[in-house]
């Protein structure tokens, strides 16, 4: 086969897979959340409500598609699918498996961080685009927000790359035979939690949204489809980047149990989103300027430290 | 002290004769009036013998024929012959056995007051004497005592009887101007009192049987004279009827201030034997009961009135401690309840409600509070609140027995009846007016 | 003046007033049940006891005048407490009725108990049950259980009305009211009960459960069945016009109605309303029939005929617009005596002799009566009794003698003397020879009004139009077939164009070319001048159907000249059967609501003097085709007859009056 | 250096915008996201209600105090009535003191559980503002068992109360006051020490004791900025002179002042519940002026009197002496006060209502001034201002 | 730090607690006996209407969303014992604010709230209902 059309092909199934885990993603927070707030989530379209994505969808495709006067129309029509793009991009380069990706380059994890830093021209675009200053105020929010948290985040990422002394997620899975980098890494990953959450823009760094403070951020003004490709952005995105840190920390695909390497990765994916949600169900929104704060004066200045530290380990044991 | 100045001969001959009665000097008052009295002067020896209206009120009578205006309209004299009182049967005694003496008082009177028709009111039931003062009339008129020119002097009277159609209310003095004028028997407002407008709007005096009765032997003996007898204040005699307990119950005509005492234990001979006053009713089912220590008390209207009941019209009903307390009141509302013209409302729906409770109580069915719910309905309905004094009338008895005999009253409201004690009771009506008697 | 202090407040007032009415004038309300101002004091309710300083029971309010200086109190403890008291023996007997009772909301049993009255019961004892719903046929029901026996109903009956028809029955706690021996209530005045009784012991039949005081919108106006325009108080009710009360005007009624006047109020709601514009019976809109009417109005010579239920305003633009108008279709020929001064109703009451001249104020203005039926001198004259209740000399003669008789009367001794007449006959020049006021009485409500503003016409317009010199006739609320006293069908089908705006289908609609529906009593404003020559507003309180008469005349410009040449107006001869308004004739209907309709009896009374030798109630035929009961009155003329007014159709100088044989 | 534009922007924040408690209007000139000017706009949720009051009875206006507050409805209908029966001059049994005195504490509570809620959920913690409306359950239970309804009940009468207490309260009361520290914890547990709350609390919304006195702001917001000041201490009413309880305060003055106050105030009420239940005493529960209240129903079938008197108060409603009170009452935001003016009549001449809330909304100018667009939602949140309150 | 896991800790609490909302309408919770929901006109025990008409209810409504116009009873087939019945009773359900006062007002027990409240329509007039939609069926 063209390895063209092969590469294609895995595309295609990634998306779809990407898609139906958004999907499902979204009803199981609902449910979680549901369950965290003593109530039930989604139980009316099918068994257990697990066909509210359906409804969803249809419901998202017959709403009325209102483009506000004033905009710039092509950002604007534009801005929901960078953001989606950038989301299912990324995942082009993760493999789920020993050999099971789109794609798996060398230097897959600086892929992945370029495409998660784009996510965020659509946040911005649409926000700016759409003539609100709702939308305006979160769209800039976004983008502070992304500067504050990228770096930190590369420092993270970066202390596990010299600890494995790779930058393929392959080869960093298999460099955690032995131990996963959760335990030596612990800052590290702690921080990659922090960061991929603000990157995924959920609570409690959801500022660039921030319902009550900025009714609906930077997607106030969008509707149906477009408002659904936001949505879609902003799970795949937590869904991809669950799977990065489950990759980078958790040991990918590896298990002490003979079960397929893709159920354990999974389940650890799974271990990540949960506690997303759980999160978001507890905490209170950061303010602005505290976030700020946060990711300059904390999450850097440890992850460069501990970027330092491992560095540090890693020459002194190499 | 017995006088018989208004029952001389009563129950020796035959007084409705008019012969009979002019041989034993009928109708000199007559003569004498017109012949030789101007009326002004016999209206003043009226006043001056202080004559006190027989009828319960003992307002003198002399002074409401005062009253009259003297406008030209035609004036009246009504006699209100209507004796429904429970107990009292003296006025019945006058009209049916000395129809004469009326006759002669109204004559004397009109003739004072410068009436040209008189109208003698008889009660409803006074079949018979109604009959009688017919007949009386009749021999009057021949006799030229009643008619044109009486005597042959200028003076004109009429005289009609006209009897009442039962109702007790017609008693009351407007009332029965109401029913001669063929209205339903309602009393009038006061003021205008009748002496002002009263039969068809015109000056009009009412005056009981009695006391018309005691005017011809004021006007042949004198005003001084008649003022002599008796209490100061209440001179003459009173006929007392006298029922009940008592040996020989009847009517007494008694000089005014004789102590009740004489009555009860000398005239009337005392109580039943084996048994001992329980109190006495002295004006019939409208008057406060008085009790044994009160026997003293002299029968004039003043005296009884400061001892808390009153004369009236001398209806005496005499009762035994046989007697249950609320079978009187039972009785006597009973009767009111019967008897209420119905115009103003404490006396129609109150006296209904009064025997209803009565009626409870005396059957057994008494509830606690019911002692303080007919102190309270007395309040109600007496105290002068009704239209006319037979409102008050209504609860005097009532409210006398809720004072002395309260205990009975309790007992009865905690359901214990006297009912053993009353089979001893005989039989009797107090509606009829012929009380208890033994 | 009479100065005295009620609760601590000095007020003066008239020597002769009553304590109630000085506390009132002091700003005191003293609860009163049997008191009514205008009936003479009872204090048969024992409610208004107050305290008088120096005397030591308390006395009746309703029944003391005052006096120089007297001290008054209405709120002591002892007044309380005998109000209390008489509060709560009125209310033992009285049954649980509030929630179906008519009177709830505006009685005094309730306001006063209320407001003074005991909090709980204390009667345990099994009520009195009397009768409930007593039909009193035509419009009052009686209920005996709710009756409180203040007595305003019997006093009213005695002082007022000097008729019997309710009185009181038993005595005591049994006493009650009713009619007694009879089923139905004799009189004209029945309605005025049901507002004189302070509880619901009275109520009226037609408004029966219709509505409770607290949803009616109150507006005062007048009524305007007959001439005399008595005040009333329309209640509305969500739009519809649930009844009329008394709206006191000394002047005018003195504070009563007339069952007619009081009862008539079902129009707006009439089924058989007209509803459309008919255009030679097709319904059009209203654009197309004012058009057609128009036409109709510039094609050749106009003549209207109408104005009783005319308002003065519309009464004015007919004639602006008709130009040859006349209000004259029944029987009255003159508005006002030419030449003699007008009386008031008022006057009534000052003078010391009234005139009846052939006419029957009872029926032609009923509350009228009741300023003369208690009269000391009326003198009666004229073929029929003119008097039904109270004292009157009776001058009668025959139906063409009456002019004859006014000659023989000398009113010269009199001071104030007032002649009434209903303005029928050729009676001007004798009445104008008594020399006395004058107080018309008209046939139709507006009359004085239409006078004034000139629907008058020398000549006989419906003989015009007999002659075919009309080509327009347009009738603004009169029906010649019932009310013209000759037959006239002839003469309205010879009319090319017969307009006729109508509340109702009538004979004369059946033959109108243009047929225009238009707002009834109660659905118009505008002024009307009564007998007296008083001028007042009527307000619209209800949503017209159809457009007001005004409004029609506003919507046509003025319009043709009068035609000319008309013949001297016809005078009929009475022969022996004589047409008499009665209470349901004359005012501005030409017809009633069916509840009315209903309410009349069934058949109507022709009165025959009883040397006629026919038995009362003897079915008779007239003209062979109206059936009608005799009724005997030794008061007539002997060789009269009397009809009512109104009830049958084309009643002319020739009808003939036929006994059925009585079995 | 290019001089940096200092443009601001004119932020229009409702009136229909998720943190704005109801429908008021925020006109913000913001510098970045920092405001520069707060100006407020009310009267979005006019409803009239105070002219409203006129239309109705007496009796039928307690509806209308219902629906200002409608968080605690009961302690509108408190104020009102009170004001009434001072003017009618009527004392009511104590056991209806008592009753009023339970449900007016379970309204405090209520209503701070929702004030707790939705000041967390707008600073976008959620599961506890389901906690807080899954505790508030229990008390509108009671209102619902007690009166039959549970937003607004208007379970208070002039003289008295709808009906007595169910059978059944007394249980659910003690329930729920074996809950209540339970859940208090929780909420603590959640938010004490989250140092992510405290950010956005402390030192957030500083209202000093002199501009609150300033600004007439009651309740616990004049608490928190350290004046004890209660009306039910000031004033007691309805038996508050009875109860043993605390006046909670704070001197900081801020967002986390008021926070704190709340708290304490919701178990300082829990103790008031306590008592109030503890020492209910028996007997009747509304005036037994017939004049006013409604006749026991039992007795419309065989007593006149009673029949005429429902059916005139019901219908026409009772009369209240000419005059004027004010009557104020201490409701979940502070003093409510009820200035009521008779005529003499059947209905209130007029009722001008002193809404807490009103005055808490006025001091907004100052305390959002300088203030990031994030710290509005949260000083908006600590006023608890309710806005059918506001507008009336 | 410490503050955040007790949070964490208290929020996973509640995960396992029983849930409060309920499926309705499958299911209902229990409705307490004075609940004020819907309207019905009762019957008394002779399956009369125990309403008579007397309006006030409408009086006492304070948002007049009560309509009652009266009768009399037809002889011999009566609605209503005694004389007055209301062949008119309409309640606007949409201005209805469910405060009992009609209830309370009723002297005949006639006007009742019940726990009923499953009022569902999307046309207006199906909330202005009148007497068949109210009045209990006779037993």
């Amino acid at each position: 086969m063209n390895p063209l059309l092969a590469a294609l092909l895995r595309g295609l199934l990634a998306i779809l897979c990407l898609l139906t885990a958004f999907a499902y993603t979204m009803v199981l927070e609902r449910k979680v959340l549901g369950y965290f707030q003593l109530r039930w989530g989604p139980t009316k379209v099918g068994p257990w409500g697990m066909l509210q994505p359906l409804a969803d969808a249809v419901k998202m495709v017959l709403k009325e598609d209102i483009r506000p006067a004033g905009i710039d129309r092509f950002i604007y029509a534009l801005a929901p699918g960078i953001s989606l793009f950038a989301a299912l991009a990324i995942f082009a380069a993760v493999p789920i498996g020993p050999n099971a990706a789109v794609t798996d380059p060398p230097g897959g994890l600086l892929y992945v961080l370029a495409l998660a830093a784009l996510g965020v021209y659509g946040v911005s675009l649409g926000g700016w685009s759409s003539q609100s200053k709702y939308a305006l105020l979160g769209s800039l929010r976004a983008t502070a927000q992304m500067i504050s948290y990228e770096l930190a985040m590369g420092m993270a990422v970066l202390a596990v790359v010299v600890a494995a002394g790779t930058v393929s997620l392959t080869g960093v899975v298999q460099a955690q035979a032995s131990i996963w980098f959760v335990l030596p890494e612990i800052v590290a990953f702690v921080i990659f939690l922090i960061c991929a959450t603000a990157e995924g823009n959920r609570a409690p760094f959801d500022l660039a949204e921030a319902e009550s403070e900025l009714v609906a951020g930077y997607h106030t003004e969008f509707t149906g489809l477009r408002f659904a490709m936001f949505v879609m952005a902003e799970y795949i995105d937590m869904i991809v980047l669950a799977v990065v840190g489950a990759l980078l920390f958790l040991g990918g695909w590896r298990g002490p149990a003979p079960v397929p390497g893709f159920i354990w990765l999974l389940l650890k994916t799974g271990v990540l989103i949960f506690l997303q949600m759980w999160v978001r169900a507890t905490f209170p929104r950061l303010r602005y300027d505290k976030l700020m704060d946060f990711g300059w004066k904390w999450l850097l200045p440890f992850a460069f430290l501990n970027l330092a530290g491992t560095a540090i380990i890693v020459a002194l044991r190499g | 002290m017995i006088m018989r100045l208004l029952t001389d001969g009563i129950g020796e001959v035959d007084l409705r004769d008019i012969g009979t009665y002019r041989a034993r000097g009928g109708y000199r008052a007559v003569e004498n009036a017109l012949r030789r009295m101007s009326p002004k002067e016999v209206a003043d020896e009226v006043s001056a013998a202080n004559l006190r209206g027989r009828g319960g009120a003992g307002f003198p009578a002399g002074r409401k024929w005062s009253f009259l205006p003297g406008d030209g309209r035609p004036r009246y004299l009504c006699v209100n012959g209507d004796e429904s009182e429970p107990g009292s049967f003296n006025n019945r005694m006058l009209v049916e056995d000395n129809p004469h003496l009326l006759v002669e008082g109204v004559i004397c009177s009109s003739y004072a007051i410068g009436c040209s028709f008189a109208v003698i009111y008889l009660r409803g039931e006074f079949y018979e004497g109604a009959a009688i003062m017919g007949r009386a009339l009749e021999q009057a008129a021949e006799a030229g005592y009643v008619g044109e020119h009486i005597l042959g002097s200028d003076y004109s009277l009429r005289i009609v009887v006209h009897r009442g159609a039962g109702a007790y209310i017609c008693g009351e003095e407007s009332a029965l101007l109401e029913s001669i004028e063929g209205k339903r028997g309602h009393p009038r407002v006061k003021p205008p009192f009748p002496a002002v407008a009263g039969l068809y709007a015109s000056p009009t005096v009412v005056n009981t049987v009695e006391t018309l009765c005691c005017v011809p032997s004021i006007v042949n003996n004198g005003g001084a004279w008649f003022a002599g007898i008796g209490s100061p204040k209440s001179p003459g005699t009173k006929i007392c009827s006298i029922s009940g307990h008592v040996r020989r119950p009847g009517n007494y005509e008694l000089v005014m201030g004789t102590p009740l005492r004489e009555l009860v234990e000398e005239h009337a001979g005392g109580i039943r034997d084996g048994h001992r006053l329980k109190m006495i009713l002295p004006a019939g089912a409208s008057s406060a009961a008085m009790t044994p220590d009160q026997l003293d008390t002299p029968l004039d209207f003043d005296a009884m009135a400061a001892a808390g009941s009153l004369l009236g019209s001398a209806g005496l009903i005499v009762c035994d401690e046989t007697t249950c307390a609320v079978k009187v009141a039972l009785l006597g509302e009973s009767f009111y309840a019967h008897e209420s013209c119905g115009k103003c409302t404490p006396c129609r729906e109150g006296t209904k409600w009064v025997e209803k409770v009565l009626a409870r109580l005396e059957g057994g069915q008494g509830r606690p509070e019911d002692v303080d719910l007919l102190k309270s309905l007395v309040g109600e309905i007496g105290g002068g609140k009704c239209l006319c004094p037979l409102g008050d009338f209504a609860v005097t008895y009532l409210g006398s027995a809720l004072k002395l005999f309260e205990d009975e009253f309790v007992a009865h409201a905690h359901g214990r009846t006297c009912s053993e004690r009353l089979q001893a009771r005989p039989t009797a009506s107090v509606a009829t007016g012929e009380v208890l008697s033994a | 003046m009479i100065t005295l202090t009620i609760d601590g407040k000095t007020v003066s007032v008239e020597p002769g007033t009553l304590l109630v009415e000085a506390a009132r004038a002091a700003g005191r309300d003293i609860p009163v049940y049997c008191y009514h101002p205008k009936l003479a004091p009872a204090g048969a309710c024992r409610m208004c006891l107050v305290e008088i300083e120096k005397m030591p029971k308390l006395q009746t309010a309703c029944t003391t005048p005052v006096s120089e200086g007297m001290a008054v109190h209405t709120t002591t403890a002892r007044v309380k407490e005998a109000q209390h008291g008489v509060l709560e023996l009125l209310l033992i007997n009285h049954p649980l009725d509030c929630p179906i009772c008519d009177k709830g909301g505006e009685c005094d049993l309730q306001d006063f108990t209320l407001r003074y009255g005991p909090p709980s019961s204390r009667f345990l004892d099994g009520k009195i049950h009397r009768k409930k719903a007593l039909d009193c046929p035509p419009f009052l029901v009686i209920d005996e259980e709710r009756c409180i026996l203040c007595q305003r109903c019997v006093r009213y009956e005695d002082e007022i009305l000097h008729e019997r028809n309710i009185v009181l029955i038993e005595r005591g706690s049994h006493m009650t009211i009713g009619t007694e021996g009879r089923d139905d209530y004799g009189g004209y005045y029945s309605g005025n009960n049901t507002e004189l009784c302070p509880v619901g012991a009275l109520t009226s039949r037609p408004y029966r459960f219709k509505s409770r005081p607290w949803d009616l919108k109150m507006t005062p106006t007048i009524c305007t069945q007959c001439s005399l325009h008595c005040n009333v108080r329309a209640d509305v009710r969500h739009g519809d016009l649930m009844r009329l009360m008394i709206h006191d005007n000394p002047q005018v009624d003195g504070g009563w109605l007339c069952d007619r006047g009081r009862y008539a109020i079902g129009d707006a709601k009439a089924a058989e309303r007209l509803s459309h514009p008919l255009v030679r019976g097709g319904e059009v809109s209203w654009d197309i029939a004012l058009a057609e009417v128009q036409n109709a109005l510039e094609a050749g010579p106009v003549a209207g005929l109408g104005g009783g239920r005319l308002t003065n305003e519309a009464a004015a633009a007919f004639k602006q617009i008709c130009g040859t108008v006349d209000w004259r279709v029944g029987r009255q020929t003159y508005a006002r005596v030419p030449g003699v001064a007008e009386a008031t109703p008022s006057d009534l009451s000052e003078a010391d002799v009234i005139v009846l001249v052939d006419t029957c104020p009872m029926e032609e203005a009923p509350i009228l009566d009741l300023r003369i039926r208690h009269h000391k001198r009326v003198i009666d004259v004229g073929p029929v009794p003119g008097m039904r209740v109270g004292p009157a000399e009776r001058v009668v003669c025959a139906p063409d003698g009456v002019a004859e008789a006014l000659r023989g009367l000398d009113l010269s001794a009199a001071k104030h003397p007032v002649v009434v007449w209903n303005g029928r006959g050729e009676l001007v020049e004798a009445i104008r020879a008594l020399g006395a006021p004058v107080l018309m009485v008209h046939e139709v409500a507006n009359a004085r009004g239409a006078h004034d503003a000139g629907l008058e016409t020398e000549g006989d317009i419906l003989a015009a139009c007999a002659e075919g010199k009309i080509h327009t006739l347009w009738l603004a609320g009169a029906n010649p077939l019932r009310s013209y006293p000759a037959d006239v069908r002839a003469a309205l089908e010879k009319v090319p164009v017969l307009i006729v705006s109508d509340l109702y289908p009538t004979e004369v609609t059946e033959l109108a070319t243009i047929v225009l529906p238009v707002a009834g009593p109660f659905e118009r404003a505008g002024t009307f001048t009564n007998l007296g020559g008083l001028t007042q507003t009527a307000a619209a309180v209800v949503a017209p159907r159809g457009l007001s008469d005004e409004r029609i005349f506003q919507r046509l410009r003025p319009a043709a000249q009068p035609a000319k040449d008309l013949p001297a107006r016809r005078s009929f001869q009475g022969g022996n059967l004589l047409v008499r308004p009665h209470l349901w004739s004359g005012g501005g209907n030409t017809r009633f609501d069916r509840t009315l309709e209903a309410a009349r009896t069934a058949l109507a009374t022709v009165r025959v003097h009883p040397s006629q030798g026919l038995a009362a109630g003897t079915h008779v035929m007239i003209n062979d085709v109206h059936e009608a009961v005799v009724a005997v009155d030794p008061g007539l003329h002997p060789a009269v007859v009397v009809v009512p007014d109104r009830t049958f159709a084309g009643l002319g100088a020739d009808a003939r009056l036929r006994a059925v044989v009585p079995a | 250096m290019a001089e940096t534009s200092t443009e601001t922007m004119v932020l229009n924040m409702g009136p229909q915008h998720p943190s704005t408690h109801g429908v008021l209007r925020l006109i913000v000139e913001v510098d970045g996201e920092t405001i520069v000017r707060c100006q407020p706009d009310i009267g979005f949720l006019h409803t009239g209600i105070e002219k409203q009051f006129e239309t109705h009875t007496w009796q039928q206006a307690v509806t209308d105090s219902d629906r200002m507050d409608y968080l605690s409805p009961l302690t509108n209908n408190l104020g009102y009535v009170l004001a009434v029966e001072r003017l009618l001059e009527i004392q009511v049994p104590p056991r209806c003191e008592a009753i009023r005195v339970l449900f007016c504490e379970l309204s405090r509570v209520s209503s701070h559980l929702v004030w707790l809620g939705t000041s967390a959920l707008e600073l976008g913690a959620q599961s506890i503002f389901f906690y807080c409306f899954q505790a508030r359950e229990a008390i509108l239970d009671m209102f619902e068992a007690t009166a039959g309804v549970r937003m607004n009940p208007s379970y208070m009468r002039v003289g008295g109360l709808m009906y007595d207490i169910p059978p059944q309260l007394p249980g659910m009361v003690a329930r729920f006051l074996e809950e209540l520290p339970r859940w208090l914890a929780d909420f603590r547990a959640l938010l004490d020490g989250n140092p992510i709350f405290r950010e956005r609390v402390v030192g957030v919304g500083v209202l000093g004791r002199e501009q609150a006195l300033a600004y007439g702001v009651t309740g616990p917001s004049l608490r928190a900025a350290g004046v004890a000041w209660d009306v039910r201490k000031a004033y007691p009413y309805s038996g508050y002179e009875r109860y043993e309880f605390g006046v909670p305060t704070r001197t900081d003055g801020d967002v986390w002042a008021r926070y704190e106050v709340r708290m304490a105030e919701m178990e300082e009420s829990g103790k008031i519940i306590r008592q109030a239940m503890a020492g209910m005493p028996d007997g009747a529960w509304k005036t037994d002026d017939r004049k006013v209240a409604l006749p026991p129903r039992e007795e419309l079938h065989r007593s006149m009197e009673a029949l005429i008197h429902h059916f005139k108060l019901v219908a026409q409603g009772f009369n209240v002496p000419a005059g004027a009170v004010y009557q104020p009452v201490e409701g979940p935001r502070g003093e409510i006060g009820f200035y009521v003016v008779s005529d003499g009549g059947a209905h209130p001449y007029r009722v001008r209502v002193r809404p807490p809330s009103f005055y808490n909304t006025a001091v907004l100018t100052r305390l959002l001034e300088g203030r990031l667009l994030a710290d509005a939602v949260a000083i908006i949140a600590s006023l608890d201002m309710v806005m059918g309150e506001v507008d009336r | 730090m410490g503050g955040l896991v007790k949070g964490l800790a208290t929020t996973l609490k509640y995960l396992r607690r029983p849930r409060a909302t309920v499926d309705y309408p499958a299911k209902e919770r229990p409705y307490p006996e004075r609940f004020r929901g819907l309207h019905i006109l009762d019957r008394d025990a002779e399956g009369l209407e125990r309403c008579v008409g007397c309006e006030l209810c409408a009086a006492a409504c304070p948002v007049h969303c009560i309509t009652v116009e009266a009768a009399e009873n037809p002889v011999g087939a009566p609605y209503s014992a005694g004389e007055r019945y209301a062949w008119r009773y309409e309640i606007d359900l949409l201005r209805c604010i469910f405060c009992g006062y009609c209830e309370e007002a009723c002297p005949e027990d006639a006007i009742q709230l019940t726990p009923r409240h499953d009022l569902l329509s999307n046309k207006r007039e199906d909330f202005l209902v009148g007497k068949d939609w109210l009045t209990v069926p006779r037993q």
